[in-house]
């Protein structure tokens, strides 16, 4: 307890605490994140209404407007979509897809591409050469396109019972397995750098082992640009997500994300139920625009030329 | 420390060379008939390191001095030649490797920002060969020793709990040095270890390490650039050009007279705090690309003396008058003129 | 003022100001995918074959009314039990100005019978064509065939001529992967000639000038823009760039006709809308031992759990027709009888679900296409939360249409979703053939749960060449009675037509949902 | 005659903890055609002093207060436009690292020719024979081919001598020259520290050389200024402040430099380092290190006084104020 | 440099092949295509008989050998939907994508290139930091909605703009262009706005990023104390330097624009390659699907090398022999 306390203080007191406290942009657009976040994780305890338990749906509340307008239904404070889902609770649950399909591939390609980009790096050789032959490879190609290759590939090869079980994975795959190139480019550079550096010839002089070399000396060094990347990337693959569900390759109807829930809504642009379309994009733009507000401050707040 | 040996020799290196290839890719030199680009950084090169003195390594960059620290240190595998330490065959042994005699000899970086790791703490940073090499079992064991030290290089015990940035280079250095002095060792390599440094805290550091060589009785590899520090700390002494030793010897004899033109065009630049020297006639051209090293004699570019011999044969390392080896086709000839220059006071 | 209206009323104060008694009018038509290609023997997609039809015609054609009237032939009779003499219209010219003979309809029928004919299944049971003279033939069967001229409707006549000069005699075959002449290039009998085409972009046809029919239409030109997303295609009718679109999208109608200067066209539609059952002895969700649907009672259950009014009024927007039976009113073997709707009792379902050993209810597969029919996948959706509510939990799974009935007829999922239109032959017998009759050989290939009834199967065979039309219905409507008896399969609804178009544009708008611009006006 | 007078100049840097102060009062005068040393440890304030001169303190870096005055005409206050038409005519600039100087994608004739005609006037053949006329100039073999090569094409001593090409094509009076030969290696050194020292002499063009190292002063400089801690503690022609240092500091600082031929067993060391500049404390800022520090040392800040060559700033000289 | 193009080019066909690869795991894992080919009433022993044909039931290792021999020279076979060859197909829809990329991708340069400038040189004024924002608004919203925005917008609303297709457009041998009518060039703004968005927004903030970056270096510094003039210093000094890097990611971009073509084809029923595709999907036509695949990673590949090989010319740090500098 004694340590704590200073601890806690020195972070706050931290250059980079620093910078966001004074950062209007990077604390409001947080809280936001934070909010959501909470509204995601806590949708079966706050949510009106469970949309992915059909028993709860009742068809006769279909299409109600939001609470305030005409027609509207208190109980459905963002109305109702066709098929009587409440509005409000679909974009809580649907955020909380988004957020675990964007999470789960950040961090498969954060942990596969660091992975392979600090082996390649720090062994160089054949390795290297592998792992980078393999990434241009991955980069010959547009990434909404692998993602489709990959989701493609995976739902086929999946039986077709598991599939709609299975389309949370399948999409966290394929946006993963289409993202870690970038990581790995990055913490390859990276630990070349540091690689030459003298504390690592010294840790080897000193008789620390290449793993440990890897995971202790040079990984917490080469962390700050793979926290930088993962950010915007939650952001694009919050975003990739919703254009593969857009492409109808996403998540089910059954179990709506947030893209699904554009989707579907785009069928009802021009009959007037507009609430079913707009509420989740604006939800889709607030959560995706925060998330790169951080990332783009964090870029700054990290980069050691600009301070 | 080791009575018990016989040798007087810490250290013997014989013939060693190291070769980078650094040629383009395969495919790249097969199409445009590239030959292989092969940087010799080190040049069957062969000195023995006396225990308990320190023997200096000094040149321009590029001549390879770093790269001997990183051969001795196993951090580099020599592409030919031996290094023994003591009796003990180390050429190509990986760092680290074998324990029991590399925590014998440990090493000291040029760069007091980039040999600690920035996100260590000082206890960390210093412990860690206490436990790689298993000098300490607890942890309480390697805090004490660790504050041990600190207080020995002249810093403070509580300064354990700091990160590296907290502190001054000249206080990094006396923690590369804390870190160095673990294991105890009895070689210490040092490369450049005050270049960095600003000249009022140079010399404390160089102070710092004659008290401790005087302390633990250690033998010091030490490499540097500024002649004026060797003269300061070195017992015997090694003039590197483009990975070969042109001249190698007791110090006092080679500064009272370089046999070497190379040595002695370091002697001129040296800055010396005499106003006006530089009106003395500056020396020509610049060290040449080691990757295509000039034919014969390397220096022979820069050499006032050189002639059609110099061109063609490389001259090898013959013992002078005074006792010091140089290679150089002009003092074989005793083309070599004689050295006036010593700015004794 | 966009500059394709600007155009057209250049061109029409053109014509006017030569004082041409005949209006130049564009019909611009959206539909929501292109044709296949413009050989109409090539592949058996009915919104292809229907718009060829503007360009090749048959021997006879449905009427505004679904009746089959004359069309290349005029007339025909029955020679003996496999042989029908059709006697052909005098004066008709192919669009390249060749005259239609015996030796056109020889052609065209052999060709569509050939045995590596795509479409050779639509017209079971026909032989070949035999010339008689030049303006008659013989078409051979293989045994009596009530519905003959049902088939004859799909096929369409090519110039014999024609089809020599471009190698093209044999049907083109999609499945070896030919290219035929006849894919790009076109040269029927029909009202329009055909002119140029940009796959997925447009086709565009011009009236042909000396066809034999009387002209009910006013229309010079018809430009066919596939425009497969929904929400563009209303953009495209609302901003005013298109005449008419087919289908048009049942949830934004109400926007269509709040719209000024355009209004939606509605009918109801000839496809019936089931779901089918997996009735093996296992349910493809390995949760439940055995298969609870092999049951009746538990069938019946599922039935009562469906509250077919609200699906209609939510869902469809209250514009589907409720069916109790496997087809549509239009389609010759529906009977009122049959068509009793049952009635929606969640409690009365949960009853016999309980009665049936199943009270804590079961979980099964539930596939449905999302692309293939109105509001495909929310109608599952709605039923999967409908059975829900009986304890029954039907794992959805909502997919493209390829994928979909591929499972479907592999019998890998214990429900879907399934459209039955009839066509081309727009009676109860393609139903009874393809759907409930045993699976085997030519017969049940859609019947992929196994449904099997031996008085169905005998109906069915004595319906396939009964000739007398009465005693025909009635065996159908007695197969139909078994079927709805056993819950062979769960009907829904018939599915509404909805087009949309510009005020002043008239059609007649048929149940089978081809759009007849032949018929159709504009001002 | 006098060229540049900095007249008590503070150099403030806005950070996150208050404002830090690298300049503290600084006064200092260079006559035409001088070279003045600006000596001083890392973080002394030197090259801030220089870059005061140029008008180039990265912002948010300022001049909080003083004026710097070329020819007795104010240039701290000028407009950016005004400045920029006096830096490289009227001061020209030499940094650190002849590497990273150079523009990588523009021939080394092209940057010497844009410089000439900016401030020359002269029209493109004019100034493409002038700048092979400089390549000549700082000793680069055949110039006329070298002018069409790119920066990466030439040795780091080739590149300093572009540099110094760069610096004085458009024949400033001043010339701030920023550690010009650290990047170097020893031997090239002197070469570099030679040609701009002739140079500077031919043009009668005033130094401001800024570095770390005394020997390079020693050679080069007429008068040498002593940094510490973001003030001046001694300024005197170069003999005086060399072979009789009057502040303890500059004194400590000379004697910790070894010396070939000094046997001595020990250098003599400053102990301690040089204060942060954060929370000056009263009084002389080496007082806690210096030998001679008296009580007033540590509670008031000696003033510059005449001494010498020159001025110095310590109580062991004249009275505190 | 030669070396350099036989190296790309070997590095090429290895993506080739592995992209070909995948491609025919698509055949293997895909829809059946049976089931689009026949009616659905066809018996069980047609659909046999079909496999046969289409070599369906062959070992695996025959059907990938055949498939990237055939790959190899251009022919992925027969559409199962068009009933027509691939390589027609896409040859036929190539210049509708190909001149919706090039409008879109000179649009994103032409504005996101000038916006990065002056948020970099002005990057604390109130317009960069709108622009800032509203260019992260830009990569905030997901295309398809921008796209369905600006349909309601500009044809349903004002009704000034097509809202699907290409309009009119003219042959010129086999390359149909909508640039030669009216009706083609206004067809083309609003899927080029909805395309170009993106990557204009991406483009300026990485002009932006690397504008800043040079305006740090060291030569700015010294150009700076030699006292060039700010527009010299910017649009010369600066610039160069900032475009090489953002040259080698708009190679990258490009072809995330053709990827991008696929949603924005299928917003405004463009005829092009990307929409064939998505339509390829749906029916499960792995040929073109295949085919495309293949084809967008050719063309990838050949805009890369394009701009590797441009790198080296604009660059002279690449131009030139290395061994005239001075070694390690």
């Amino acid at each position: 307890m004694s340590t704590f306390m200073p601890m806690l203080y020195s972070a706050w007191d931290s250059d980079i605490a620093y910078s966001f406290r004074k950062s209007r942009v990077a604390v409001i657009s947080s809280l936001l994140l934070l909010a959501m976040f909470l509204a995601a994780i806590l949708a079966p305890h706050l949510a009106p209404q469970n949309p992915f338990d059909i028993a709860e749906l009742s068809l006769f509340d279909s299409e109600l407007p939001p609470a305030w307008a005409e027609g509207g239904n208190p109980a459905y404070l963002l109305g109702t979509d066709t098929q009587a889902r409440d509005v409000l609770s679909s974009i809580m649950y649907g955020m909380r897809i988004s957020l675990v399909v964007g999470f789960a591939s950040v961090i498969l390609a954060a942990v596969l591409g660091v992975t392979l980009g600090l082996l390649g790096g720090f062994l160089g050789g054949i390795v290297d050469a592998v792992l980078m032959r393999i990434a241009d490879v991955l980069l010959s190609f547009p990434p909404i396109l692998v993602a489709l290759l990959i989701n493609g590939v995976l739902r086929g090869a999946l039986p077709q019972s598991a599939q709609a079980d299975s389309a949370l994975i399948v999409l966290i795959l394929s946006i993963g397995l289409t993202n870690w190139v970038q990581y790995a480019r990055t913490v390859r550079g990276s630990t070349m750098v540091e690689r030459r550096k003298e504390y690592i010839e010294a840790a080897r002089t000193l008789g620390t082992g290449s793993v440990a070399i890897m995971v202790r000396h040079i990984l917490p060094n080469v962390l700050g640009p793979v926290l930088v990347i993962a950010t915007i990337n939650l952001g694009m693959a919050v975003l990739t997500e919703a254009t593969l569900s857009f492409l109808g390759v996403g998540m089910p109807p059954t179990q709506p994300s947030l893209g699904t829930l554009i989707q579907i809504g785009n069928e009802f642009l021009f009959s007037g139920i507009w609430w079913v379309v707009v509420f989740p994009a604006v939800a889709l733009a607030v959560l995706v625009l925060a998330v790169n507000l951080l990332g783009d401050w964090l870029r700054d707040a990290l980069n050691p030329k600009l301070r | 420390m080791n009575d018990q040996s016989q040798s007087p020799d810490i250290l013997s290196v014989r013939k060693v060379s190291k070769r980078f290839d650094i040629s383009e890719p395969f495919l790249n030199r097969l199409l445009e008939r590239r030959p292989k680009r092969i940087l010799t950084a080190v040049d069957e090169i062969s000195f023995d390191v006396p225990r308990g003195k320190t023997f200096a390594v000094v040149g321009e960059s590029g001549c390879g001095k770093s790269t001997v620290a990183r051969l001795l240190m196993g951090l580099h595998t020599p592409s030919g030649g031996t290094i023994r330490f003591e009796d003990s065959d180390i050429t190509h042994m990986a760092p680290g490797k074998p324990p029991a005699l590399r925590r014998r000899m440990q090493m000291i970086f040029q760069d007091p920002f980039a040999s600690l790791n920035p996100r260590w703490r000082v206890r960390d940073i210093i412990g860690e060969p206490l436990k790689n090499f298993g000098i300490c079992k607890t942890r309480a064991e390697v805090t004490q020793e660790v504050e041990k030290l600190l207080v020995q290089v002249g810093l403070n015990a509580a300064d354990a709990k700091k990160f590296p940035h907290e502190f001054s280079g000249g206080q990094r250095q006396r923690l590369s040095i804390a870190r160095a002095l673990t294991t105890r060792p009895e070689l210490l390599i040092c490369d450049e270890p005050t270049s960095a440094l600003d000249v009022s805290v140079q010399s404390q550091i160089l102070n710092l390490m004659k008290d401790l060589q005087d302390e633990f009785g250690m033998s010091y590899i030490f490499i540097s650039h500024d002649l004026a520090v060797v003269w300061y700390m070195a017992d015997v002494l090694a003039v590197m050009y483009l990975g070969k030793i042109v001249e190698v010897g007791p110090k006092e004899q080679i500064f009272e007279n370089p046999q070497h033109p190379y040595t002695r065009l370091l002697m001129e630049t040296v800055p010396k705090l005499t106003v006006g020297g530089i009106e003395r006639a500056p020396v020509s051209g610049e060290v040449p690309n080691p990757i295509s090293p000039p034919s014969g004699c390397s220096f022979h570019p820069r050499c006032p003396l050189a002639n059609e011999t110099c061109r063609t044969v490389s001259p090898e390392l013959k013992v002078r008058a005074q006792g010091a080896q140089s290679a150089c086709h002009a003092a074989d000839a005793g083309r070599l003129p004689s050295w006036t220059r010593m700015a004794a006071e | 003022m966009t500059p394709r209206k600007l155009l057209l009323t250049a061109t029409t104060a053109l014509s006017l100001a030569f004082g041409g008694a005949a209006q130049a009018e564009t019909f611009r038509l959206g539909t929501n995918g292109d044709l296949y290609g413009l050989d109409p023997h090539s592949m058996t997609d009915s919104f292809t074959v229907s718009f060829l039809n503007h360009i090749y015609e048959a021997l006879v054609r449905y009427d505004a009314d679904l009746k089959i009237e004359p069309a290349l032939a005029t007339s025909w009779e029955q020679i003996d039990e496999t042989t029908v003499r059709y006697h052909l219209r005098e004066g008709v010219k192919f669009h390249d100005g060749q005259d239609l003979t015996a030796e056109d309809v020889v052609a065209s029928v052999n060709r569509a019978a050939h045995e590596d004919s795509p479409i050779r299944g639509n017209i079971a049971g026909l032989v070949g064509a035999k010339m008689v003279d030049d303006m008659t033939v013989d078409l051979l069967l293989d045994g009596p065939n009530p519905l003959l001229n049902n088939f004859l409707t799909n096929i369409l006549i090519f110039d014999a001529g024609w089809l020599k000069e471009h190698d093209a005699l044999d049907p083109i075959d999609a499945q070896k992967g030919e290219e035929g002449y006849t894919t790009s290039h076109a040269n029927g009998t029909g009202p329009f000639r055909f002119v140029s085409r940009t796959p997925d972009a447009q086709t565009v046809l011009e009236v042909n000038e000396v066809w034999w029919d009387t002209p009910q239409h006013n229309i010079t030109r018809i430009e066919l823009n596939p425009i497969n997303s929904d929400a563009t295609r209303v953009a495209a009718m609302l901003s005013g760039e298109l005449d008419m679109i087919v289908p048009s999208p049942l949830q934004d109608s109400k926007r269509i006709e709040a719209t000024e200067g355009m209004h939606v066209l509605e009918a109801p539609g000839l496809r019936a809308i089931m779901m089918g059952f997996n009735l093996s002895d296992q349910l493809n969700n390995s949760a439940t031992e055995g298969n609870p649907l092999q049951k009746v009672e538990v069938r019946q259950a599922l039935v009562h759990a469906i509250s077919y009014d609200l699906l209609r009024d939510k869902i469809m927007r209250g514009k589907s027709r409720n069916l109790g039976t496997l087809v549509a009113p239009q389609v010759p073997g529906f009977d009122e009888a049959n068509d009793e709707i049952p009635a929606y009792d969640p409690e009365l379902a949960k009853q016999m679900l309980a009665d049936a050993g199943y009270a804590d209810g079961f979980s099964f597969n539930m596939n449905c296409p999302n692309d293939s029919y109105v509001n495909d996948a929310a109608i599952c959706q709605a039923l999967a939360a409908m059975f829900a509510r009986v304890g029954v939990k039907a794992d959805l799974t909502a997919e493209t249409k390829a994928i979909h009935f591929e499972h479907a007829r592999a019998n890998e999922t214990d429900m879907f979703m399934l459209g039955w239109a009839t066509l081309p032959m727009l009676d109860g017998y393609s139903v009874l053939s393809a759907m409930l009759h045993t699976p085997g050989g030519q017969m049940g290939t859609w019947n992929p749960g196994g449904y099997s009834n031996a008085e169905v199967d005998r109906l069915t065979k004595a319906v396939a060449t009964e000739l007398d039309a009465d005693k025909r219905l009635a065996m159908m409507v007695e197969a139909f009675a078994i079927a709805k008896n056993d819950v062979a399969w769960l009907p829904l609804h018939a599915q509404p037509l909805s087009w949309a178009a510009r005020d002043g544009v008239s059609i007649p708008q048929t149940g089978d949902d081809k759009a007849r611009l032949w018929l159709a006006r504009i001002d | 005659m006098t060229l540049l007078e900095l007249d008590n100049i503070v150099v403030e840097f806005p950070t996150r903890r208050g404002p830090l102060e690298a300049v503290k009062g600084l006064s200092l005068e260079l006559d035409e055609g001088q070279i003045l040393g600006l000596v001083g440890e890392s973080g002394a304030g030197k090259s801030i002093t220089g870059a005061a001169i140029t008008g180039l303190i990265e912002p948010p870096g300022l001049i909080r207060s003083g004026q710097v005055r070329l020819r007795g005409q104010r240039i701290d206050n000028l407009a950016p436009e005004k400045m920029r038409r006096i830096r490289g005519k009227e001061i020209g600039a030499i940094f650190q690292d002849p590497l990273t100087s150079l523009n990588p994608v523009y021939t080394v004739g092209e940057q010497l020719i844009d410089t000439m005609r900016v401030h020359l006037g002269l029209d493109h053949k004019a100034a493409r024979k002038r700048a092979i006329d400089w390549l000549a100039e700082v000793g680069i073999p055949a110039p006329e081919a070298r002018l069409d090569q790119y920066p990466h094409q030439f040795s780091g001593g080739m590149r300093q001598r572009v540099v110094i090409a760069l610096a004085l094509c458009a024949e400033p009076k001043l010339i701030i020259a920023d550690e010009p030969t650290t990047a170097l290696d020893v031997s090239v050194q002197a070469q570099i520290l030679a040609l701009l020292k002739r140079l500077c002499r031919e043009n009668g063009t005033a130094v401001v050389l800024v570095t770390h190292d005394m020997g390079v002063i020693a050679e080069t400089a007429d008068r040498v200024a002593v940094m510490y801690a973001g003030r001046l503690v001694e300024i005197g022609d170069v003999a005086q402040v060399i072979q009789d240092p009057l502040h303890p500091y500059t004194k400590g600082l000379m004697n910790s430099i070894p010396q070939i031929g000094n046997r001595d067993a020990r250098l003599t060391q400053i102990e301690g380092a040089m204060p942060g500049l954060r929370n000056p404390a009263p009084g002389c800022a080496f007082a806690p290190r210096c030998p001679q520090a008296m009580d007033t040392c540590r509670t008031l800040r000696p003033i510059p006084v005449d001494a010498g060559s020159g001025q110095v700033a310590c109580h062991l000289f004249g009275e505190a104020q | 440099m030669f070396a350099f193009l036989l190296r790309r080019i070997v590095q090429a066909a290895l993506v080739m092949l592995v992209v070909a690869s995948i491609a025919f795991l698509m055949f293997r894992f895909l829809g059946d295509p049976i089931s689009n080919l026949l009616p659905e009433d066809a018996t069980v022993e047609e659909r046999a008989d079909l496999r046969e044909k289409m070599g369906l039931n062959d070992p695996f290792v025959v059907q990938y050998g055949r498939f990237i021999a055939n790959a190899a020279q251009g022919d992925f076979g027969q559409s199962y939907r068009n009933n027509r060859p691939v390589s027609d197909l896409l040859a036929e829809r190539f210049p509708a994508t190909a001149e919706l990329v090039l409008v879109a991708a000179s649009l994103a340069l032409a504005l996101g290139i000038p916006l990065g400038i002056y948020t970099a040189l002005n990057p604390r004024g109130w317009i960069s930091q709108g622009l800032q924002v509203v260019s992260l608004l830009g990569i905030s919203v997901p295309t398809f909605v921008t796209g369905i925005l600006l349909i309601l917008l500009f044809s349903v609303t004002l009704g000034w703009l097509p809202s699907f297709g290409r309009g009119g457009v003219v042959d010129l041998g086999g390359w149909t262009t909508g640039f030669l009518t009216l009706s083609g060039l206004k067809a083309l703004i609003l899927p080029s706005i909805m395309l170009a968005l993106f990557q204009m927004t991406l483009i300026m903030r990485l002009v932006r990023a690397e504008m800043l970056e040079v305006l740090r270096a060291d030569y700015i510094k010294f150009a700076r104390a030699r006292g060039m003039p700010n527009r010299m210093l910017h649009f010369k000094y600066a610039l160069k330097n900032t475009l090489i890097p953002v040259m080698t990611i708009f190679g990258l971009q490009l072809g995330g624009l053709i990827a991008f073509a696929i949603i924005t084809e299928t917003v405004f029923q463009w005829p092009g390659m990307g929409f064939l595709f998505i339509q390829a999907v749906n029916f499960s036509d792995v040929p073109v699907m295949a085919a495309y695949l293949v084809l967008v990673s050719f063309l990838f590949v050949v805009i890369n090398t394009i701009v590797d090989l441009l790198y080296h010319v604009v660059d002279p740090r690449l131009r030139v022999e290395k061994s005239t500098a001075r070694g390690v």
